[in-house]
């Protein structure tokens, strides 16, 4: 029986190393679906069979590699991994750097690159003809925010007034600064301040006070892990409460980030790509997860899920070229066509444009109430309603 | 003229006066003695003179040119060489080597440098420990470097500081032979010495500090008999 | 922008500065008695906010109670680590020193996230939490409480090197060991004391930050760089250098950040420190 | 008569290697090459003249992105870019050095930190560099001409000429004046001045070069790599690597960061390899133990340990544990 | 008192002293005279314990000591004034004194042996907040010895005590090494001038590379044709 050698480059050591062991294992969840099945998730593709049909039966064997966060070391790896271990298409690689440069020896050397990930608008600009992105990127992401401000005024008669947006000086806070300045005049709003900030950093109070004499009634913040946290408590020091604060997914979305803060993460929005909630509309995010938490213990997050959701991807692809020849599976990644439903993410689908980006996925934002992730938009999807604007720290119980 | 002319030198630290309007000369071709209680400033006066410390007032010329306040290095170039109170060799290289980078001021080829340093080094009496590193040496032996080291950047006036101390009298001896040897060369030195039998017999002049000030100037013969000196320096011994 | 504005961030600079002091001081001690600057101090750190993490998570023991605890376990981590390591390389070149540490970054880095896996931790409802009010300014508990400890801490320090034999013992075998062990002095014991005490400190630091800090095994790394600008600027050795120099690059950097924009913080921390080298090389109060 | 036969086994070795290797291993070659010329180039200031700098990095970083920001936004040819970055580098390096040549030991190690730091930020906020997103060098034009390649052979001639190269100047530095007064002014910079040498300005000659080389180095990983940002070009972790090449093998000596180079990637690369699948940092943890216990065992790296080896045997066998001899008294006495 | 027997000391590979044996009696001077490179000083680095010897046993008191560590020979009653005086510089001289007695445990006994330092060297107390470094050579190396005696040693080693001091000093320094004698403080002293040395020594030693060749009483070394002729170039 053929075994299909899938190349995986992760952070799986360095700061970035907690996300890369989530998706170390959604990866392995996946890859565990397809080559041996899985009972109660039937609108999951290959969950039935055992392996790829298309190619006899045969199974995905992952080959992981640690990229330390390191763009250079994922150059090499994705390298060793084409030349070494012969892998017939590559998935990575989280940090939108690594992407960049790990990307472009599969390029050179004609393999297939998935990324399920990194969300840099830049890496679908460069006309790769063998990287394919199921993602939305940034753009998009920062587009769903304004449309969520404009339906809600529209539908609900709320305006936020003054906004300021608070990001981490990195590749991603600032290409999501830049983007939220470029669309927020779009869409009619009034930016009044932005602020940056190194994402190492050992205190937060110059930044809100900056934040705080702005005077905002809405903050559009893209932070990582402890830097979320730590502004979180920023905040509540320094008594700085806008009406709403309208975060970027990353350390919002960390499992740390509710546990840690308790009650002073409530009424924080953040954009997601997945939310359990979104179970009650699609039962296959439940079951999925069912699965991922009976052998991790973890729940999906927006970064597993997509991960996962990559391979899946990739392994109908490889499925229908029915062939591990690079250009036939590129051939058919570039044809892929699935259908919403048989993914445990809230997209259309996944289809690629030309430049390698998946046009069928779509954002979601939640609302932490009641210490959960509860989805409020879209609002077909929603299940609860937002609540505006955030209680005063002092009025909070 | 003088080659080397100190006028009314003063150096302060803080609060602390460590040379006061010290004036004199030194000859072409001279040996000046320098000695002093200790602390009474010798080795600040060398640093002043050596380019080390700028003094806070007073002039000092070389060949008529004033160097005070100019940088070590400037000074070096000018033709003043020096040793220091606490040999300061380049512990990494052997004792060859460390003449060989001061030959280098007039020499950049190395093969010529090596030649150069051959020829000081034997005429300090170190041949033996030509290929010896640096800091392996005792620190007698570093000193005798030092001063192999400033002669080979061919200075007009050569500063030695204690290069006598810890020597037996018949070690003493040579290094006095090796004093007028590079007198022989036409190059004036000025030695700070506590050794005493070192400089009295050769040199021509000595001047006498004390706490900061000069106190005496004259021959050997008569700086010795000098009331103040044998007060404050020689002892009534 | 207003008086309070001002006011407010004023004190938050000087709070975590305190605690960039406390950081500092133990980098400060250990540079001073053996010329050595240790790379894996931020890690120090790390470990503190573990210990004080797993008291609290294992047993429910308030930071605060475990202060002392955690101080002593890393007093004999830096002991420990001195005996194992530091005595093999302390006639080493400066550069194969830096060298070891440096290693010695990596490796407790490594071994943290191998033994708590890469994590974001924190404890949760320490008995400091929350704000309080003091003289109308707003100021997080556990940064007043952490700013008060690194005052405590850095007093008793000094007192210690300045007013006690074992102090003078410990400036004695900085400034040369061979000469102090003819006095007598054990200068095994002083540079243990030193790796001991140094440690210590990272460690009360770290108990004092994880009330409100989050906690992984990176975390030293956001202070590093700080810390030794601290140490730096008040003079390798000098712990009221070090104490000094880190309130003024805590109100530095948040005063910067208000003023300049924050993305420029660090700069103007690193642009203070050049300046201030430029006039004074050896720091601040720092011996020529 | 030895040294030309291990010369003439390197040279066949070097020539001949990257016809035997696949292209992952070519591509490891490279890196090698790429480290070692850093640690080389390190080596200049670092080892020879001993001032340690930890700032290296920023000269990297401008090397990489001169050719880059030239080639992306004015088409500028790389060859040129390249020798712009070497250039600008060293004129940089006059800047470096003006604000931290005036201090000592740690001291001016620590500031090269903070000066590289500075320059990080400067680049994380211009945007026209491209800021924190950094800039992609295109792929479109590839060949000698453009210094750009589908495959890696020529990446191998690019860092093995460029680290020739480097090795050369070093070699000359070594024999000559220069190599005197930079190992007189580490070991004793008051004595070095007071025989005549500049320190100040040799200590900048010294920076210059290797900042200049450093560049190089730079631009060629923009060039192989096609992607930098600030992150990776930029950061401290960068310089204290290329200083961590050259201590590994020996500073100050001339091949000491070649061997350096070949450890320490080696270690690095596979650990991580067999180790680092795992995601439970055992690669670092046995990549920093490997560090510490060559700093322990070769504390004067491995070239230096080496020399010292020979050393002593040449010693032995000449002194043939002869008591050294001091003064000779005048006369004999027993 | 001290028993030096045999030793060889070796720095790395090169063999320093490759043959000591000298004897230091209670109560007695003894000097230790020999060319430069010869190993006099390492030979009282050893008996301090700074130099590990490779062969050899050293006595003090009975007791063998060459096993001990440096720092706990000072308790037993050896104390080492170091060529090169070894000061801290970054202290005080009142620092520097006191640290000579770390040792000894009672305050008050150490403030009265400071007090007693400054009776015999005037500047020193004149000069007792002054950093060590700042101070002239020859200050230095009265400091030096003082610290020295703070230990309140059984066994004195002094090396090169007059390096570097004003002729007027010298003596005085002589003189103090009689005055710190005559207390029952037995001393070995390595001196380069000659004949001062031996003058005050009850028995001197010549060494040279590395072994003892010489041996007698001080006045009759001082006489011997040999010691002239080599030493003091007669
Ligand atoms: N950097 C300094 N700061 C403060 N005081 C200093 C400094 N350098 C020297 N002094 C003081 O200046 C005085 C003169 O010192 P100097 O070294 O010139 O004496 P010296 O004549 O060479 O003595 P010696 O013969 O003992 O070497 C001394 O009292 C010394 O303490
Ligand atoms: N640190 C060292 N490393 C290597 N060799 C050394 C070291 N110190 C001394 N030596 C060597 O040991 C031998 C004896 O030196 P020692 O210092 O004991 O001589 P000394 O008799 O005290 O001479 P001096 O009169 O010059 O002080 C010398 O040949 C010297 O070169
Ligand atoms: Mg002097
Ligand atoms: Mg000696």
């Amino acid at each position: 029986q053929q075994e299909i050698k899938v190349g995986v480059i992760y952070p799986l050591t360095g700061s970035a190393a907690s996300v890369g062991g989530e998706l170390r294992n959604a990866l392995e969840l996946a890859a565990d679906i397809i080559n041996n099945g899985a009972a109660g998730v039937p609108d999951l593709p290959f969950s039935q069979g055992k392996g790829l049909p298309n190619l006899k039966g045969a199974k995905i064997k992952l080959v992981f590699a640690d990229h330390q966060a390191n763009p250079q070391t994922g150059a090499t790896e994705a390298e060793r991994l084409i030349t070494q271990e012969k892998v017939v298409a590559i998935v990575g690689a989280y940090n939108s750097a690594v992407t960049a440069t790990a990307s472009q020896v599969a390029e050179r050397a004609g393999i297939p690159f998935l990324n399920p990930e990194s969300s840099s608008a830049s890496l679908t600009q460069r006309n790769f003809k063998w990287f394919f992105r199921t993602t939305p990127h940034d753009d998009l992401f920062v587009h769903n925010a304004f449309e969520f401000l404009s339906e809600l005024q529209a539908k609900k008669g709320i305006k936020p007034g003054r906004i300021v947006t608070l990001n981490e000086n990195g590749l991603w806070g600032t290409e999501s600064g830049k983007l939220q300045a470029k669309l927020a005049p779009d869409y009619k709003y009034e930016l009044v301040k932005q602020v940056s900030y190194p994402a190492k950093t050992t205190q937060l109070t110059s930044e809100v006070q900056a934040l705080k004499a702005a005077n905002p009634n809405l903050v559009l913040q893209s932070s990582y892990t402890a830097d979320a946290i730590l502004s979180m408590k920023t905040y509540k020091e320094l008594g700085f409460s806008p009406d709403m604060i309208l975060a970027n997914n990353a350390g919002f979305t960390d499992t740390e980030f509710i546990k840690t803060l308790g009650k002073d993460a409530e009424y924080i929005i953040t954009r997601e790509v997945f939310a359990l909630d979104l179970a009650k509309t699609k039962p296959l995010i439940k079951q999925v997860n069912d699965l991922f938490n009976a052998k991790y213990k973890i729940n999906f997050t927006g970064n597993s899920s997509r991960t996962f959701t990559g391979l899946m991807v990739l392994a109908d692809a490889i499925n229908r070229a029915g062939s591990t020849e690079p250009e036939a599976i590129r051939k058919a990644l570039a044809a892929t066509n699935i259908e919403g439903k048989n993914l445990i993410m809230p997209w259309k689908g996944v289809k690629f444009d030309a430049t390698g980006q998946n046009t069928l996925g779509q954002g979601i934002l939640v609302q932490v109430v009641g210490g959960q992730y509860n989805t409020v938009w879209p609002f077909a999807m929603a299940s609860r309603d937002v609540v505006w604007p955030m209680p005063k720290w002092d009025q909070r119980k | 003229m003088s080659l080397l002319e100190v006028t009314g030198v003063s150096k302060r630290f803080g609060g602390l006066t460590a040379n006061e309007d010290v004036t004199f000369t030194v000859g072409t071709g001279q040996i000046v003695g320098l000695i002093g209680p200790n602390g009474a400033g010798k080795t600040t006066l060398f640093n002043c003179v050596a380019g080390f410390f700028a003094p806070s007032e007073g002039t000092i010329t070389l060949d008529g040119q004033r160097i005070e306040g100019l940088p070590p290095e400037r000074c070096a170039r000018m033709g003043v060489g020096r040793t220091f109170q606490i040999a300061r060799t380049f512990t990494s290289m052997t004792a060859c080597e460390n003449v060989m980078t001061a030959s280098m001021l007039h020499e950049r080829k190395v093969s010529d440098a090596r030649a150069d340093a051959e020829r000081w080094l034997g005429f300090a009496n170190l041949t033996r420990l030509a290929d010896k590193p640096a800091g392996s040496m005792t620190i007698s032996e570093q000193r005798r470097l030092a001063v192999a080291r400033a002669l080979a950047t061919r200075p007009r006036l050569l500063l030695m500081d204690e290069v006598m101390a810890g020597l037996n009298p018949s070690e003493v001896k040579e290094a006095v032979d090796v004093v007028l040897k590079i007198r022989e060369h036409g190059i004036s030195c000025l030695v700070v010495e506590h050794v005493l039998e070192g400089i009295m017999p050769i040199a021509d002049k000595i001047v006498v500090l004390d706490r900061g000030r000069k106190i005496a100037e004259g021959t050997p013969a008569e700086v010795s008999s000098d009331e103040a000196v044998i007060h404050a320096y020689l002892g009534d011994a | 922008m207003t008086f309070e504005i001002l006011a407010q961030t004023l004190a938050s600079g000087v709070l975590i500065g305190l605690i960039y002091a406390l950081v500092a001081i133990g980098l400060t001690m250990i540079f001073g008695v053996m010329d050595i600057v240790n790379f894996a101090h931020g890690e120090f750190l790390m470990l503190g906010m573990y210990s004080t993490f797993w008291l609290f998570a294992l047993y429910a023991l308030d930071p605060m109670l475990t202060l002392p605890l955690t101080v002593l376990m890393l007093f004999a981590f830096g002991v420990l680590l001195y005996k194992l390591l530091i005595v093999r390389i302390i006639n080493a070149p400066m550069l194969t020193q830096i060298f070891t540490t440096f290693g010695l970054m990596y490796l407790l880095r490594g071994v943290a996230q191998f033994l708590w896996k890469p994590d974001f931790r924190s404890v949760e409802n320490s008995a400091v939490a929350g704000t309080v009010k003091v003289l109308g300014l707003q100021l997080g508990q556990p940064q007043l409480v952490a700013g008060v400890g690194a005052v405590l801490v850095t007093a008793v320090i000094w007192y210690f090197l300045n007013h006690t034999r074992l102090g003078a013992a410990l400036e004695a075998t900085a400034a040369d060991k061979d000469a102090a062990r003819l006095m007598g002095i054990d200068s095994h014991r002083m540079f243990s004391l030193a790796w001991g005490i140094g440690a210590a400190c990272a460690g009360a630091a770290g108990v004092l930050l994880a009330t409100f800090f989050p906690i992984f095994p990176d975390v030293g790394a956001n202070f590093i760089l700080l810390a030794f600008v601290v140490v730096n600027l008040g003079g390798f050795g000098s712990v009221t250098g070090a104490f000094w120099a880190g309130i003024l690059v805590g109100v530095i950097e948040v005063m910067g950040g208000l003023l300049l924009g924050p993305q420029y913080k660090l700069a103007v921390v690193l642009v203070l420190f050049l300046g201030v080298l430029m006039f004074r090389p050896q720091g601040l109060m720092g011996k020529a | 008569m030895k040294t030309t036969v291990i010369a003439a086994a390197c040279a066949v070795l070097a020539v001949g290697l990257p016809f035997a290797l696949d292209t992952s291993h070519l591509n490891m070659a490279i890196l090698v090459l790429m480290a070692a010329q850093l640690g080389v180039a390190w080596n200049i200031v670092g080892g020879y003249a001993g001032q340690v700098s930890l700032g290296h990095a920023a000269f990297y970083g401008l090397g990489a992105y001169t050719s880059t920001v030239l080639l992306v936004k004015f088409g500028v040819n790389p060859w040129i870019g390249i020798l712009a970055g070497g250039a600008l580098a060293a004129a940089l390096s006059f800047a470096f050095g003006w604000s931290c040549f005036r201090l000592k030991g740690h001291y001016f190690a620590m500031a090269t930190i903070a000066v590289a730091e500075l320059v990080q930020i400067f680049f994380t906020e211009w945007d026209f560099a491209g800021a924190a997103v950094g800039l992609y060098v295109p792929m479109n034009k590839t060949g000698w001409a453009w210094l750009n390649f589908a495959t890696k052979m020529p990446y191998y001639w690019l860092a093995l000429g460029l680290l020739l190269v480097t090795l050369a100047v070093n070699f000359w530095i070594e024999r000559s004046w220069l190599g005197y007064y930079f190992r007189a002014i580490k070991d004793e910079p008051d004595a070095a001045r007071s025989i005549g040498i500049d320190i100040a300005r040799y200590k900048q000659v010294a920076l210059a070069i290797s900042a200049f080389f450093t560049a190089l180095g730079g631009s060629l990983y923009a060039q192989k790599e096609l992607y930098i940002d600030p992150q990776s070009v930029l950061s401290t972790a960068l310089s204290i690597k290329m200083a961590l090449v050259a201590i590994l093998g020996g500073v100050g000596t001339l091949f000491g960061p070649v061997v350096g180079s070949v450890v320490l990637t080696s270690i690095e690369e596979f650990t991580r390899i067999l180790f680092g699948g795992s995601g439970k940092g055992t690669d670092v943890i046995i990549y920093a133990g490997l560090i510490i216990v060559i700093a322990v065992f070769y504390p004067t790296g491995i070239v230096g340990w080496w020399n010292n080896q020979v050393r002593r045997f040449r010693s032995r066998q000449a002194a043939g544990a002869k008591p050294v001899s001091g003064t000779q008294a005048a006369g004999e006495l027993s | 008192m001290l028993e030096v027997r045999n030793i060889k000391v070796c720095y790395d590979e090169v063999l320093a002293v490759s043959d000591v044996t000298l004897t230091v009696p209670p109560g007695k001077i003894i000097a230790l005279v020999g060319g430069n490179g010869n190993g006099k000083s390492t030979t009282l680095r050893a008996v301090a314990g700074l130099n590990p010897v490779q062969a050899g046993t050293i006595t003090f008191n009975g007791v063998p000591v060459q096993g001990v560590p440096a720092h706990k020979r000072v308790p037993l009653g050896l104390s080492l004034v170091p060529e090169g005086r070894r000061l801290f510089p970054r202290l005080t001289v009142k620092r520097n004194l006191e640290l000579g007695a770390y040792t000894r445990a009672d305050r008050h006994e150490v403030a009265r042996g400071v007090e007693e330092m400054f009776a015999l060297f005037p500047i020193l107390k004149e000069r007792h907040a002054q950093l060590a470094g700042t101070m002239s050579g020859g200050e230095q190396q009265m400091l030096a010895i003082a610290r020295g005696m703070m230990a309140r040693p059984k066994l004195l080693m002094l090396d090169e005590p007059s390096w570097g001091i004003a002729p007027k000093f010298v003596a005085k320094v002589l003189e103090v090494i009689q005055q710190v004698n005559a207390t029952g403080v037995s001393v070995l002293l390595v001196e380069q001038n000659l004949q001062k040395a031996l003058a005050i020594a009850h028995e001197g030693y010549v060494i040279q590379t590395g072994r003892i060749v010489m041996q007698g009483k001080g006045a009759d070394l001082l006489h011997d044709e040999r010691i002239k002729k080599a030493y003091l170039g007669l």
